[in-house]
């Protein structure tokens, strides 16, 4: 059955409620509206008000509330209207949901989705386009994933909810659409911590995720047929935990990897990812790993500057390109 | 010349110049409110609208008494508030639209910048995050002995958060010379204000922090305005904050996206029933102007300005790329 | 056995048989508190401690009419709630101590740990975060028709936390089955509550939630029980969220670091002469009870418990150095 | 004159006060108390109620506040009590301050400072031993510094007051009293952005800052007396902006790095030093890029797991070697 990515998400939502009873959604407008993007829509005529909840605008709250409900055993799957927001329940991620089994001693489980609707290159400026994911990849307790096809957004989303941690789940705004593909019948999960190669290559690696896999995979596609070169692309799929094995594995096959993500350069993912191939693939290196992000800057909004600011495939092209020829 | 030696008539030639700048200030928002409708229809302005159409009377009545020095933080409906500070409409046209021309030259759209210059602060999008930065401004008024007042906006659904809370409190702890405007139109996006506060009236919260709340119609500019002048010249005066809210309505839909299914038609008619413009016009006409000759006379001022600042706009450049890295820090 | 049948003399039983049992709880409360002050004077306990000395019949009070299920978050200063809802005094003392005897195996130390199995919930030390916590097991117990009931216990220098309203607005809209309990002990660190917020009660916000507030003598563990028991009595039924303030006075400084130079002495004079200890004793007099015996008999065995207490968590090893890596996820 | 980094961070504190009436002081407990650490004491004596301020706790409130105020030109200094809890001004910090003076065409500035005791070693746990730093390096438009030296937390912290911009400051709660040095009389500022040199040596480069350089300096300092090694040690000072030059200078003198730090390994700034050296000081590298931080756990209390988790010089010493020896 051929399914959006955001068609995924509801998918996942829709069976994994109708299989699972203590699994709730919360958020702003995810109920009567059926959400901002109507990722949610369907669900409250499905499964009642005592399943879908609108809540007051109060995003700490809404992740307080579901660490709550999941230490009882819940699985609150909760929204954030826009992922530029979770910075307003910010402590309540890093702090209070992220240190509970840890401060239990390791008797408790806080089984709790965070939804955020994230990513630039759809007009948003500066707080409707943001990739939040750096702030929580750095934070033990946590699970963050970010699923960059329809596939992955459904298999990645039921894993989230089956797990008994905090997962924040990244979903990326501009693929809601614009991103799709035939999906299996039925239940199927994707494991977390786990990456997916893309594309086979010998002569270089990209190691991306979200926003901008499939600008890389164009890009990879542009130098094989205009440059004969053949051009590996991971897909990490889970942030934290890094797929070290993954990471590794690519570094020491090629020997080159150019790191790719629409999050900012610096303090971006790229740089945990670089560090650990220089630390631990180094003597397989055969050029400087190499990062296309976007700018030190805020996303802008208007277009020449947000284009300017964004990675994209030309960029990344030129890349592989220089990296091909080191 | 001291107030005392005002004679009647003095005083009430000053009240009709008042009146006519505030008709002109409300058709003047509509207008341009509409036009920013239009516009983004066209795919002529990208980013998010938030429409403020319905509820002009609130930003025009509490923007009247404000003065040069004080400071406003608006919410992202309230276009009004840099049009009734006097921002230039063309500057604030050029901002919807990404130009070079805009307050933000392009780096945000909307309401997500300022014009310091004229105390009009530029928000976030998080809502209620302007509230502490509000307080903050009346802090610096209470430190420097300054007679300058803050006034900060928004909406019953921001009155869920968390900042909301934490800046009324210290304005009531402090006695800050701030207004707190809460522009209730009982929707947050979807949701109604029953599924967001358990309370008729967001400003009886006031009393949790102190000081008083005030409830009036919003959709009527003379009671708006009375209250604000009278709650902003008390904090003028030291007397401390205040709550004041209006209820009102949005006419739109909570973007231009949104077609607003989540509300009957009939609550939408009933309150164009009290539209804030007529409301005012028949308070003009007991004044004795004659409507129809101010109103074709403020049209068409307001048609000319608005044309002109689309022209200023449009003919505002795009930012060149480059600029995408200028202006992150101050000098 | 139906409340209807029973017979005075049951009842009287029955209320003597809990009289003795709270004043067992706050007496262990009491000197548990004093151990860990003594015990962390002398380098045993190497986090910071926070004594509740002084407020027991709160936490005493409030915990009393709650039932296995029910769900607490405790403040900083709550100590008290772990004994009363029957976690192990020695468990608590190796907790203390960074002990793997204790609640979290060493990993923090005081009250950051909870007991899920008695339905105490380890705080962060970000206050006022668990009140948003507290609201979900509340939330939890409403969808699923349960009958259980959450607690919150916070400051009054708490209070001023956006966390604080959030959760208690979102309580109010949802009707929650949580009982939201404010220690007042008048200040927050060195700050007084002057500082902290421009009314008199803490209690008068619940108003602004759509629930009731209740004040009352914190130091009397008799007003506090009446209460408690009618609050989450009520809870249990279905009827709503309450806020209940308990005035009240820390004997210690703010912590065990803190000489406590902002306060008078007089004003701990005066709170020392309303301690809830003997406040109780004379109610158990004037109930027929031979004080000194009685005295005699619960000190003993307080004492006793104590002493095992320590002992347990001298016995208990520290961790081993590899544990650090365990306990992050849960499995 | 000797002062301690206590001493010398409140004697900055005084003289700008002096120099400059827009200065003041917010936070919890700063005024009456004199902070809990004591850092700012003195201060409402010689200053007054208007310029040293209690407010109610409520860290979200303190920074906007102070960023109201300092966008019509004062320059408050506010105290984080510990670190830990900016947390709970996450939102005010990355996207109200962070985005000032950008989203107001560059026509703003916001002169505040945020003092945030932080760091471990002290038995702090899991809420009172936090680094935060690395969730604030990867915002622009605010600058972050970390102190190591009684003459860098006076110097910079003067620096931060007088610049136009946010500044997070960091500075170490193990340091307040065990680190101390002469400082000279009267007036002068350490510059933001620039590292400095704080140990020669030919054979590898330590960068590192903040927590661990003491550390780092007697690892160094072993490693010469006992293995005859030459270490240079970089302190980065300023963490935002990051010194770029100073950092791939060391990389390209010594051909081998070890980053070293007391925040975690996954996501610390380390992996952003690193990066950047696998990139660009590439071909200069003899060796991968090392580093040494805490391990990738909350930090907990009791004293076997802190040990275990927090660098520390052993760990930094036998990382020299290692290092050396490839
Ligand atoms: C912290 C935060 N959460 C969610 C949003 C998304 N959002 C934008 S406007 C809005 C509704 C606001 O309602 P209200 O405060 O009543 O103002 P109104 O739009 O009705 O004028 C929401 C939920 C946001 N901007 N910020
Ligand atoms: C968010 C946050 N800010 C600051 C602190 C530091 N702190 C710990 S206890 C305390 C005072 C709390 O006062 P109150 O709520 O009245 O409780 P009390 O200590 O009086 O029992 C402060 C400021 C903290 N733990 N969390
Ligand atoms: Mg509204
Ligand atoms: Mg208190």
């Amino acid at each position: 059955m051929k399914a959006t990515y955001l068609q995924a998400i509801n998918l996942a939502l829709h069976e994994e409620m109708r299989r699972d009873p203590n699994v709730f959604v919360m958020g702003e407008d995810v109920a009567v509206l059926g959400g901002a993007f109507k990722v949610t829509e369907g669900l409250l005529e499905a499964f009642g008000e005592d399943r879908v909840i609108d809540t007051p605008i109060a995003e700490s709250l809404i992740v307080g509330a579901a660490v709550g409900a999941a230490v009882l055993g819940m699985r609150p799957v909760v929204e954030m209207q826009f992922g530029d927001f979770i910075s307003c329940a910010f402590d309540q991620i890093v702090n209070m949901a992220a240190t509970l089994c840890y401060r239990h001693g390791g008797h408790a489980s806080c089984p709790l989705v965070i939804r955020a609707p994230s990513g630039a290159g759809v007009h948003g400026a500066l707080f409707h386009s943001q990739n939040p994911e750096a702030w929580f990849t750095r934070v033990p307790g946590l699970k963050v994933v970010a699923p960059a096809t329809a596939y992955d957004a459904k298999g990645l989303l039921k894993s989230a909810i089956r797990d008994g941690n905090p997962v924040v789940y990244f979903e990326h705004k501009r693929f809601y659409r614009s991103v799709s593909e035939d999906l299996p019948e039925g239940d199927f999960t994707v494991p977390i911590g786990v990456a997916r190669r893309r594309r086979e290559g010998g002569d270089l690696s990209i190691i991306t995720y979200g926003g901008t896999l499939h600008q890389a995979l164009d890009a990879a596609l542009i130098a094989e047929q205009q440059d004969g070169l053949s051009v590996e692309v991971i897909d990490l799929r889970t942030l934290l935990p890094l797929d070290r094995e993954a990471i590794l594995a690519a570094a020491r096959a090629t020997g080159k990897v150019l790191v790719v993500h629409e999050d900012r350069l610096t303090g971006g993912i790229g740089g945990e990812v670089a560090a650990l191939i220089a630390e631990h693939a180094f003597d397989y290196l055969d050029a400087p790993v190499r990062r296309v992000a976007a700018l030190d800057t805020h996303n802008a909004f208007s277009p020449p500057l947000e284009e300017h600011i964004l990675p994209g495939t030309d960029k990344i092209v030129q890349a592989i390109r220089s990296l091909a020829a080191c | 010349m001291p107030e005392a030696v005002l004679t009647e008539a003095t005083q009430e030639a000053a009240r009709t110049e008042r009146d006519l700048q505030l008709y002109y200030a409300m058709k003047l928002i509509r207008s341009f409110e509409e036009r920013v409708s239009r516009l983004h229809r066209q795919n002529k302005i990208l980013g998010g609208v938030y429409s403020g159409a319905g509820q002009e009377a609130i930003v025009t009545g509490v923007c009247a008494p404000l003065v040069e020095g004080d400071f406003v933080a608006p919410l992202h409906r309230d276009l009004g508030v840099f049009l009734a500070r006097g921002v230039d409409p063309g500057v604030l046209m050029a901002q919807l639209m990404g130009r070079v021309g805009g307050l933000s030259r392009g780096k945000d759209s909307f309401l997500h910048a300022g014009d310091l210059s004229r105390g009009v602060f530029g928000a976030t999008s998080m809502l209620g995050a302007s509230l502490p930065v509000a307080v903050g401004a009346a802090l610096k008024f209470q430190l420097k002995r300054e007679k300058q007042v803050a006034v900060a906006f928004f909406g019953e659904g921001t009155s869920s958060r968390g900042d909301v809370h934490e800046a009324m409190n210290f304005a009531g702890v402090r006695k800050l010379p701030v207004l707190f405007v809460c522009e209730n139109n009982r929707y947050a996006f979807s949701t109604p204000i029953e599924k967001q506060m358990a309370i008729e009236d967001v400003a009886q919260r006031a009393q949790a922090y102190g000081f008083q709340g005030y409830v009036c119609p919003g959709n009527d500019l003379l009671s708006v305005l009375e209250l604000s002048e009278r709650l902003i010249g008390r904090a003028r005066q030291g007397g401390g904050p205040a709550l004041l809210e209006c209820k009102t309505y949005r006419y739109h839909g909570h973007s231009e996206h949104d077609p607003a299914l989540y509300r009957t038609k009939e609550e939408l008619l009933e309150w164009e029933s009290r539209d804030p413009i007529p409301q005012f016009e028949r308070y003009l006409e007991r004044k004795g102007h004659d409507l129809k000759r101010l109103r074709e006379e403020v049209d068409a001022r307001v048609r000319a300005a608005i044309q002109a600042a689309v022209e200023f706009a449009e003919q505002s450049p795009l930012p060149a790329p480059q600029e995408a890295l200028e202006g992150l820090y101050a000098p």
